[in-house]
């Protein structure tokens, strides 16, 4: 029994707000009992009965309004203290639709703001960001067409502050179990994960969740900051706060291959630490990150399954494998049902990070790889609206969004994409990744749906089948459910696999197996 | 350095501004008041205007102030005066006073006489002639010329006698009280009228006029919501004619239209005018209107906004979103946004329903400029041609040149002081 | 300038000719309390709200709430019978000329039966658990269903008052409702609702039984005989009213309905509406209040 | 302590210039948010951004 109270002199409140008040004190988790009222003997006497009465509240009198509760925890005291004030000083008038126009405006709403959000068109964007560093806000910029110029002087700027500068260009972070712009609904755990890439977070906080584990922070830094120029100032401001912070027992570090020397300094900073540390560079060598002490990943799901390892204390493996039983009859049915001249995988991919990682997998699979963001040059295909052999695109890619809302928000481009795909007879597979989360589409599945059937007709009419394999980035918990997405897909004939690794792994698979 | 200068500039114009104190001290004829006020000059609303670009309404009001004036009995004849060159026009503005719609004034109309008690400047405005065909709206049949008589003859000496009775009425309290009774100082005129009704009442009962003219008095005032705007609009003009010619200010002192342009005034910028098109209302019409009856933005009582009330204390009066269709938040947010371009909040004009923020006060052009936010002001619609009367009621924005104008202007005149 | 629509007559004895000072003691939507002296409260009350003893209706819009006029508790209050002025929002309230409310009980000779009578308390009872609110200590009326920390620490001091009043032993009722004044949320704690509610049933009902009023006075000022510092001041005010069987409008004509009519609905959802929980912890002290004095019919 | 172990442990309080959809998203998850009605300065009219950029 731990009581906690709050005393206001000769302070008036009507019953209604006192009743929401003790309505809303006691829904908190955490609080066991409370009383609110004035400080009636009676009311003394009952907060006595229930244990509520402290010596201070003994002494007030009729005219004194109370709040007592009984809870061990300081801080939901404090939470709930916050709340009665706030209840208690809610405004009657409903203006809070108000939208200011400028951000000098805005501040004189919400003065104790913390965190700026900015998604402006990126030639307006840096100077919004300046005033917010200025005025000791954090900042997270969405916005791309963002100078280098500018990132490295507002990054400075926000380093000098003791600011989270996370962009330009940064798609997903997750502070304080908030989503921002795009990111999904995890669990609440030990992982504090820095990422240089928006759909990469997205598949490691999503993976660390449906292996039961949950993260402290997921903060991003923008595509940019590990380049040599920006020389990861955020990246490595970021793995600091995660060191301070008591909630991170583990770091996880994603990139693209970073600059060498910028890789050096934060793997160097990470080795200063005390935490255990995962890092991925995607695509990059796993040797240097050995070479520092801290743990390489393979790919974003076996990324989060070392991260869950280590903080379950069991032997750290490399996972390369299928959690999903029978994949081998899976395998070979799929494989039966495509004709002589099915050969070649298409993926079609929403989230940039996972293209790459797709990019990285299959070609150590099955070799040369075609892609607008090619891994080689020689990858690179003439022509971004017509595949080639194995072709795995990126439909977020600046080529494909210019002027249109990105896939992951309007999957228009996929849907006109996926007919012309199946057209060719060479297809025998069709990879695609579903991206749920904050910001992204509200039923992304739902939108494929008829396509997928027209894909599946069309090609029925050349005699053909068509193996379709997915994997969902998603928790249970989304907006969208996990569930529910992955159940339709599966009532189209659709495989779902539990990962972008394992579903780029399996397509592979098939086409080898037909192969043979 | 330079912003600094500015921001001092128009701290001193606030000041100004909000230690206003406009009274109302008396009634007098036009004439022998209003200075530079000459025998065959005619004052209109808004900037400048020549004969030939005047619009329906304003050149109806102006024909109908030559008939009142007896200077020619017929409209034609009328017409032709007004034309020949013999008259002058002049923007009430420039004699410290302004007028609602058409804004005519006439050298043997009565005005109101105000003073603001803290500057000593003085300002004038005629006296409400009710709803309907009147001529600020540009009608001048006969019903309109003997209403403006009897105004002049019955209904200005009593009131002036009341008024020596009364003795000075602080307006500024009276507005204040009005805005928390649900006025908003210009389109909605009620509460004001109400509370000046019963600050006179029993002084016109006790002036030594009959008691068949008392009544007709007392009903006259009372059948027209409107009749208090006639003492709010110079009631502005003096608070912020006190503020005018302060150097480095980028305050607006004056708004106005003429029917035909939208002009405004800066404080640093002096007399100048900065003019664009006037808009056209957007509102309900009466019954029977269109948007093609209606004629482009008219009328000094955009004075009230200037100062901080009217469109800017929407939120005062809900009532007066209705004409836009809008909701009671609506009126609030009409006010929030106008926070963005002014520079101060008022001390003595409050909104009830923003938990008695002061209204927003002082359109800085700048803040205008920047963040694309006009002014937005409540106003009446008057037909387009002569003699209809008014047609509907609504909101209207400035156009942006004026301010861009005047803004360019602004610094050019510090480039040429070399100050930057 | 704002002008009462309706003053009510017990504010005769505290608005007097002689201006004097007072403080704006708390200020909500519908109401403002102006503090006068240590004892005697003024309430302004928006247009929406029925009539109260000791208060002023303001005539003003319908939705116009009062806090909007910008009242401030700790703000000076200049008060005589004429006129309330509050300088510091430049707010003056014209109270001549405004329609009196006579707070005054009203008897009238009963016309029910009493059967009719019981019928009627019954109702009642029903009306507040559907749509009542049993937050507060109404659920009293319900049995065990609700859990509840305030009926279940007066529950005995409920039954003890009620042996009071029937055995007439003064005593008893002092102990007893000294058990069950202040306790509960709010300005108005639920307790001293329901002992209000006790209180309209004692007049009103003990009336109808034929008691003499000054045996019924008798004992609701033992009900409140140790009042001081128990309460918040406004609810001590609103139970030496009803002591003096001064009770609002919506109590005074529920309670005439109970007593003279049939059809009592409307008269008591209307109290229901009051406040909070204030309205039904009320009418939930008629109802227990109304059972009882059945029970009692003539005091001994 | 840096600023950003000092957020850790804040209540979000969100400024939003951009997206609005980003704004309900927030709301969705009971973030306390102002939406900044933004536009472009003087319309994006450079001339006037240049004036306005004279007079800071």
């Amino acid at each position: 029994m731990a009581v906690k109270y709050l005393i206001r002199e000769n302070a008036y409140h009507d019953s209604v707000t006192l009743m929401i008040i003790t309505r809303e004190a006691k829904k908190i988790e955490g609080v066991n009992e409370v009383i609110v009222g004035m400080g009636t003997e009676l009311n003394k006497e009952l907060a006595g009965n229930l244990n509520l009465l402290t010596p201070e509240l003994g002494k007030i009198t009729p005219n004194d309004f109370f709040i007592s509760l009984d809870s061990v925890y300081d801080n939901i005291a404090k939470k709930a203290f916050a709340l009665v004030d706030e209840l208690l000083s809610k405004k009657k008038v409903e203006s809070e639709d108000y939208q200011p126009s400028t951000f000098e405006s805005a501040l004189k709403y919400m003065p104790d703001a913390n965190l700026v959000l900015i998604s402006l068109p990126g030639k307006y964007a840096a100077r919004e960001v300046k005033k917010a560093l200025l005025n000791d806000k954090h900042v997270m910029l969405f916005s791309d067409n963002v100078t280098l110029e500018e990132e490295i002087e507002l990054k400075k700027l926000a380093k000098q502050r003791g600011l989270l500068m996370m962009g330009p260009d940064c798609g997903t972070a997750i502070i304080n179990h908030v989503a921002l712009a795009f990111a999904n609904v995890i669990r609440k755990g030990p992982i504090g994960v820095v990422g240089a890439s928006g759909t990469g977070i997205q598949e490691v906080t999503v993976m660390i969740d449906k292996l039961g584990s949950g993260i402290s922070q997921a903060i991003g830094t923008g595509g940019r900051d590990l380049k040599a120029e920006v020389a990861g100032i955020m990246m490595i401001e970021g793995i600091k706060a995660l060191q301070y912070d008591p909630l991170t027992e583990v770091i996880v570090l994603i990139s693209k291959p970073p600059d060498k020397e910028v890789a050096r300094k934060v793997l160097s900073i990470l080795k200063e630490g005390t935490k255990p540390s995962v890092v991925y560079f995607i695509g990059g060598d796993p040797n240097m990150i050995k070479e520092y002490g801290s743990i390489p990943g393979l790919s974003l799901e076996d990324t989060a399954h070392k991260a869950v390892a280590i903080t379950k204390g069991v032997t750290i493996e490399d996972f390369t494998g299928f959690t999903v039983t029978e994949i081998d009859k899976i395998i070979q049915g799929e494989a039966n049902r495509l004709n002589e001249k099915q050969r070649y995988i298409r993926g079609l991919y929403t989230g940039g990070t996972l293209c790459d990682e797709a990019m990285i997998i299959l070609s150590a699979l099955v070799g040369d790889i075609y892609s607008n963001i090619p891994l080689k040059p020689e990858g690179k295909l003439s022509d971004i609206n017509k595949s080639y052999r194995h072709s795995l695109i990126d439909l977020g890619d600046d080529e494909f969004t210019r002027g249109k809302p990105h896939p992951m928000i309007d999957p228009y481009v996929r849907q006109e994409r996926i007919l012309s795909e199946v057209k060719d007879r060479e297809v025998a597979i069709i990879l695609m990744d579903f991206v749920l989360g904050f910001g992204s589409h509200p039923d992304p599945v739902g939108t494929m749906i008829p396509y997928i059937q027209k894909a599946r007709e069309s090609a029925a009419q050349g005699g053909r089948y068509i193996c379709m394999i997915s994997s969902v980035c998603g928790t249970k918990t989304d907006p969208q459910g996990l569930i529910g997405q992955e159940k339709r897909l599966k009532e189209e004939g659709v495989i779902v696999m539990p990962s972008n690794a394992q579903a780029v792994r399996l397509a592979a698979e098939i086409v080898l197996f037909k192969e043979e | 350095m330079v912003q600094e200068r500015i921001e001092a500039a128009n701290k001193k114009v606030m000041e100004i501004i909000l230690n206003g104190q406009p009274t109302l001290l008396d009634i007098g004829r036009a004439q022998e008041i209003v200075p530079g006020m000459t025998e065959k000059m005619i004052l209109h609303a808004g900037p400048p205007i020549k004969w030939e670009k005047m619009s329906g309404p304003l050149r109806g009001a102006v024909i109908g102030a030559l008939i009142y004036e007896g200077l020619e009995v017929d409209e034609k004849e009328a017409i032709e005066l007004a034309a020949s060159g013999e008259i002058s026009y002049d923007p009430c503005h420039h004699h410290n006073a302004v007028g609602p719609m058409a804004g005519v004034v006439s050298a043997s109309m009565p005005v109101w006489i105000l003073q603001n008690k803290a500057y000593g400047n003085y300002s004038y405005c005629t006296l409400n002639e009710g709803l309907g065909k009147v001529l600020r709206y540009g009608a001048y049949s006969d019903e309109v010329i003997k209403r403006l008589r009897w105004m002049e003859n019955l209904l200005a000496p009593l009131l002036k006698q009341a008024l020596k009775l009364y003795g000075p009425i602080d307006l500024k309290t009276m507005i204040a009280q009005a805005l928390q009774m649900g006025d908003e100082g210009h389109n909605r005129n009620r509460a004001g009228t109400s509370l000046l009704i019963r600050e006179l009442a029993p002084y016109i009962v006790q002036t030594k006029f009959s008691e068949e003219e008392k009544i007709k008095v007392l009903k006259f005032i009372d059948s027209n919501d409107h009749f208090f705007l006639n003492l709010t609009m110079p009631a502005c003009k003096c608070t912020m004619d006190a503020a005018k010619n302060i150097e480095f200010s980028t305050i607006v002192t004056v708004m106005a239209r003429n029917g035909t342009e939208f002009g405004i005034r800066v404080s640093g910028l002096g007399e100048r005018w900065f003019t664009g098109p006037a808009g056209i209302v957007d509102g309900l019409l009466f019954p029977g209107y269109t948007t093609k009856d209606a004629n482009p933005d008219i009328g000094d009582s955009v004075i009230a906004e200037t100062a901080g009330i009217g469109g800017f204390a929407m939120a005062a009066a809900p009532a007066i979103v209705q004409f836009v269709g809008g909701s009671a938040k609506d009126a609030i947010n009409f006010t929030l946004k106008m926070y963005e371009i002014t520079a101060v909040e008022n001390n003595i004009y409050k909104i009830p329903a923003l938990d008695f923020r002061g209204t927003p006060t002082g359109i800085d052009i700048r803040k205008v400029v920047e963040t694309g936010i006009l002014p937005s002001i409540n106003t009446g619609i008057a037909h387009k041609d002569p003699g209809v009367g008014q047609v509907g009621a609504g909101l209207v924005k400035p156009p942006m040149n004026c301010f861009e104008d005047a803004l360019q202007a602004f610094v050019e005149d510090l480039e040429n002081k070399n100050i930057i | 300038m704002l002008l009462a629509k309706s003053v009510a007559s017990d504010l005769n004895d505290i608005l007097t000719s002689k201006t004097v000072d007072g403080i704006v003691h708390s200020v909500f939507d519908q109401a403002c309390n102006i503090q006068l002296d240590r004892n005697s409260l003024v309430t302004l009350i928006s247009s929406k709200l029925p009539n109260y003893p000791a208060t002023i209706k303001l005539d003003v819009a319908e939705d116009q709430k009062l806090c909007s006029f910008g009242f401030k508790a700790g703000m000076k209050a200049i008060v005589n019978k004429d006129e309330i002025k509050i300088p510091e929002v430049c707010i003056s309230i014209k109270i001549t000329g405004a329609k009196v409310w006579d707070s005054a009980p009203l008897f009238l000779k009963p016309t029910i039966s009493e059967e009719a009578l019981y019928e009627n308390i019954e109702k009642i009872r029903e009306l507040i658990l559907e749509y009542g609110k049993t937050e507060g200590i109404a659920s009293i009326l319900n049995g065990d269903e609700v859990d509840n920390n305030y009926k279940d620490f007066i529950i005995d001091s409920v039954k003890k008052l009620a042996k009071g009043i029937k055995y007439n032993d003064y005593k008893m009722i002092t102990e007893a409702s000294k058990r069950l004044i202040g306790l509960g949320p709010g300005l108005t704690p639920a307790t001293d609702d329901f002992l209000l509610g006790i209180m309209a049933s004692l007049y009103y009902i003990g009336h109808y039984f034929g008691n003499y009023l000054e045996n019924l006075k008798k004992i609701a000022g033992f009900m409140i005989s140790d009042l001081l510092g128990r309460t918040t001041l406004i609810s001590e005010i609103m139970l030496k009213n009803g002591m003096r069987a001064r009770f609002n409008e919506p109590i005074r004509d529920l309670m005439l309905a109970i007593t003279n009519s049939t059809s009592i609905n409307d008269k008591c959802m209307k109290l229901l509406n009051i406040g909070g929980t204030s309205g039904s912890d009320c009418a939930a002290g008629i109802v227990f209040g109304g059972l009882l004095m059945i029970k009692v019919k003539r005091l001994k | 302590m840096t600023k950003i172990n000092k957020l850790f442990k804040q209540e979000l309080k969100i400024i939003n210039m951009g997206l609005e959809s980003f704004n309900e998203n927030l709301k969705k998850q009971n973030i306390k948010t102002v939406h900044v009605d933004w536009k472009p300065p003087a319309r994006g009219n450079e001339k006037m951004i240049s004036l306005l950029d004279k007079l800071k």
